[in-house]
């Protein structure tokens, strides 16, 4: 993910803005009501987007911890932590999101049975773990490296923990692009992209302005120390 | 040996290392004053390898295996042996003469005798003495040695003279002490940090 | 050659420490039986063999995690690790020794537990015990480097289950359905597919953990 | 009245250093939802009320060995066990202040533990409940004491870890089956006269195991 | 103050004092010193309550709480602040102006700045100053001090000195040490133990 110089942070909202209003428009007026779960089912646009866009998140994270590890980037650390953070509050949405589906289609808002459900919350309770080691450690270069390493095992635990759960059961909770894949088209598909790619960008937006903060922080300290 | 430039160090807010310059030839003797919590045990750490400076850079022209670290805490385990530690850094350091060098270390600090004894029933002193050999146990080329001189007694403190003036020259030292007219005679070159 | 034998050496001194302090195996040997008493008075009669396999797991998991609690106590405790970092050997022996000697705990904590749940509860089959074997592996390798993880950090000893629990369900899922599935060849490749992949990350990334 | 203030200072002290990891309570939810995750994957399906009982007091158990093995963690790591001996006050205020220190610290995981096991399986019963109090007064009370005994040099040596398990299986036994019997008032009240019985020895005999 | 006859202490099979004889009256100041291993520390922890002798007896006329002892370990936990820690102590010892002494002690030794850190993050010279207000906070009849000059900076010890020397007479001090020319002017005695 970007250097500061890309595009203006202004301007990056900006377009944020625009597509948000645009998914939002296009999932309430344009999508068609689903044939079982009628308008209810329109939550599904961003439920899935928003999944889609945590893992982004988590994986942008990682990748910035290999580069911090690897090539010792100063700024990798604060931007895989960033990242995370994102990631963690767009999991929390899925939770939230999910668990309103659940609630109007299925009648519980939790159901143990669901392995991708769990699945989720195993994620989700493994990134609360970073933030747990990350804020029991000072600031600091072995604070980088813990933070680091441990987000590297967040992505090698995404795809085993797929594996898992395929393995333990045939997947109940619905996977769109194979199940639904022959009658996923059309003004679905649009809206969904449009949905996908506004979430993506609301992410990195808001990437950017914490990452902007955090900057603006420790630039701060260092002023306030020189002048001291 | 070593060269350091612009060497900084902070914890979080606080700044403890300030633009530190510093040239240490082969063969030099660095001895760093300063007083308590000047940074000193910092520097030392960093020299050692054991911390990263947050600024500036530090070059060493000794591997890990070259370098001999005397910090606060003396690195070795209280529920073992003395030998039984010198043996496992004898393993870890892969000496050749391994048996044989633990057996005069032991000896040339006075241990011999209590080297079946545990380390948790060792006196102060006698841990520092242990920690030393731990030193000098794989005959480094490059000594950090951090406040060497404590909890030895007299006869110690002079097993400790000899010891530094028989490595002098041959061997490069980075010695802190709160005690510098005890290695004066040594120094090669002196840093005094301030608080 | 000789990274085997810093290894050995490391994994040695770990055994004798355990010998004179008897730190661990005791704590892992409590809490193995009473898991057993508890599941006696909690199911009378005889349980389905589904049940008692999910508390063996259950109980296997939570002894190995007492056990990685205190695996680098003497490290913490007398600060010795500066040592071990110093040592010219690659850093990834400590890990690598570390977990070797975690490993030689849980499975003489095992010894003693496998017998006792098949007197208990149900025999015991050769698929459960290769199962247990694979997932020795991965607990003590993924342990043992967060252990290393939660040691340098204020909270320690609560961090580490937290840090430990997520990674753990692969391995809880692979196990349970090793030992209950009929084929179970699935079940242990993939066990076997966590073992390898982790114990490349935590191989290859241990230095960063011990050296700043 | 200078007793109570003593116990108040220690358990302060050993309180404020459980929260200089500032997020413990956090931590414990995360640490409770963890395990139940885990259970879950350990035992699929549905399980039964008597199963998930046992699953609960497995997790309790657990739980307070953690926090036993963390009691007295600070005074061993950092030797300062000296300097509270030195103190005028009564020892055995020493112990009964790390008791409670222990006590709050599972009480804590258990006031969050207990409603999410409500939530989440069975909802628990009131024999429960009070079975719970009844056998942590007992673990921490004793735990905390073995534990001191395992600092002080002295008795290191002993095998005293292994004391544990005799006299913590009679709670666990006293608890499961408060928890599962349809009558449980006589295991409550051996449990309430194990806890009284302990309670008396370990205050009284603390000074022998702290001071030389 | 202190009547000690024919004290011994082993350990196992092995016998670290024999046969001490030792009268310290009230306001007497006594060195002990010895080489490495000699059992000074076993003296002092016998002396302030921390061990009982093997062999013969020993009196003191001080409550436990009008006994300050400095031993080799600071007895202060790494994980609290120096005010927590010095809070703590005051509270044990049930001092009438915990709060004020407090500070006092913290500013006599110059940690007053510092106080608000974890004793973890100090140097090795602060946590033996930190160690020195904790003895003193409570300010006892019996001091009990081993090696108190170790690890401080020449400041540190000054500061020592001055405290020491304002003490002198008021105060019973009982003080090993491997530097006994420092303490000289101080001695009312001295015990010089053999290894
Ligand atoms: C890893 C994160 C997740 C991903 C990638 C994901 C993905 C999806 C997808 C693609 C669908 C659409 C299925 C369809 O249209 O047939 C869906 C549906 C649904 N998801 Fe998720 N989901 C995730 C997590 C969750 C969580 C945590 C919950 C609950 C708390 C949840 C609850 C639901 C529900 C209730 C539905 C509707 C299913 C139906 O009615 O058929 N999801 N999810
Ligand atoms: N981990 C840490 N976190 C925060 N501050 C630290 C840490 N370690 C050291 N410091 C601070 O850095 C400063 C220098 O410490 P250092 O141990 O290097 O001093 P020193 O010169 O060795 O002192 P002494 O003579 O007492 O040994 C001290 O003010 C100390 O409080
Ligand atoms: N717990 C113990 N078990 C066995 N031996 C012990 C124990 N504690 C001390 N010793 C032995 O007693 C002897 C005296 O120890 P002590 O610590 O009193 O010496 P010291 O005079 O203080 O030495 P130093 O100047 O090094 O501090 C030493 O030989 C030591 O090995
Ligand atoms: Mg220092
Ligand atoms: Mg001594």
């Amino acid at each position: 993910m970007g250097r500061t110089s890309r595009i203006p942070l202004p301007l990056l909202a900006a377009i944020s803005l625009v597509l948000v209003t645009t998914a939002l428009a296009f999932v309430f007026f344009v999508a068609p009501d689903d044939a079982n779960q009628g308008f209810s089912q329109r939550i599904f646009y961003f439920h899935v987007s928003i999944a889609i866009t945590a893992y982004a998140c988590f994986a942008g994270g990682a990748w910035n911890a290999l580069l911090h590890l690897w090539k010792r980037d100063p700024n990798a650390d604060l931007r895989s932590y960033v990242c995370v953070h994102q990631g963690l509050i767009f999991g929390t949405l899925v939770l939230l999101t999910g668990s309103i589906w659940a609630k109007i289609s299925w009648g519980h808002w939790w159901l143990w049975s669901e392995d991708q459900l769990v699945l989720f919350l195993v994620l989700y309770l493994f990134y609360c773990a970073y933030f747990m080691l990350r804020f029991s450690v000072d600031p600091g270069p072995q604070r980088a490296n813990l933070s680091a390493v441990y987000a590297l095992f967040g992505v090698v635990l995404i795809p085993v923990s797929f594996a898992a759960i395929r393995l333990a059961k045939n997947l109940i909770h619905p996977v769109v692009f194979t199940l639904h894949g022959p009658n996923f088209g059309g003004w679905i598909l649009v809206t969904y992209c449009i949905a996908q790619t506004a979430l993506l960008a609301l992410a990195y937006t808001l990437y950017r302005l914490e990452l902007g903060g955090k900057r603006l922080d420790v630039r701060l300290r260092r002023l306030r120390e020189v002048l001291a | 040996m070593l060269t350091a430039r612009r060497l900084g160090k902070r914890y979080g807010e606080k700044r403890v290392l300030r633009r530190i310059d510093l040239v240490l030839p082969r063969g030099g003797f660095l001895v760093v004053t300063g007083p308590n919590g000047a940074g000193k045990t910092t520097l030392l750490r960093i020299c050692a390898g054991l911390a990263q400076p947050t600024e500036g850079t530090i070059e060493r022209e000794a591997t890990r295996a070259q370098v001999g670290y005397l910090g606060h805490d003396p690195l070795v385990y209280r529920e073992l042996t003395a030998l039984e530690n010198l043996e496992l850094y004898g393993r870890l350091y892969r000496l050749p003469e391994r048996r044989e060098r633990v057996g005069m270390v032991l000896e040339r600090f006075g241990l011999w005798e209590a080297r079946h004894e545990r380390v948790a029933s060792y006196s102060r002193g006698m841990t520092q003495r242990l920690a030393l050999c731990r030193v000098l146990l794989h005959d480094p080329e490059l000594l950090v040695l951090d406040e060497p001189y404590s909890a030895l007694d007299e006869a110690g403190a002079e097993l400790l003279d000899a010891q530094l003036a028989e490595l002098r020259g041959e061997r490069t030292f980075l010695l802190a002490t709160h005690d510098p007219a005890r290695v004066e005679p040594l120094a090669s070159a002196a840093l005094a940090l301030a608080s | 050659m000789s990274y085997v034998r810093d290894v050995g050496a490391l994994a040695r001194k770990d055994l004798l420490l355990e010998l004179r302090a008897r730190d661990t195996l005791p704590a892992m040997l409590l809490f193995v039986a009473a898991v057993f008493v508890v599941f006696h008075f909690a199911l009378p009669g005889t349980p389905s063999r589904l049940e008692t396999t999910g508390l063996l797991w259950v109980a296997i998991l939570f002894t190995a995690l007492l056990g990685l609690g205190r695996a680098f106590v003497p490290e913490r405790e007398q600060r010795t690790l500066d040592g071990l970092v110093l040592a010219p050997c690659d850093r990834s022996a400590i890990w690598l020794a570390k977990s070797l000697a975690t490993l030689a705990f849980l499975a003489a904590a095992e010894v003693v537990a496998l017998p006792l749940y098949a007197l208990f509860f149900h025999s015991v089959a050769g698929a459960t015990v290769l199962a247990v074997v694979l997932a020795d592996l991965g607990i003590c390798g993924v342990g043992t480097f967060l252990g290393a993880m939660a040691v340098a950090t204020r909270a320690r000893d609560l961090l580490l289950p937290l840090l430990f629990l997520p990674l753990a369900v692969p391995i809880v899922v692979g196990a349970v359905g090793a030992s209950v599935v009929a084929s179970p060849g699935r079940y242990l490749g993939f066990l076997g597919l966590y073992d390898l992949l982790f114990a490349v990350v935590c191989w290859a990334s241990f230095e960063y953990v011990v050296a700043e």
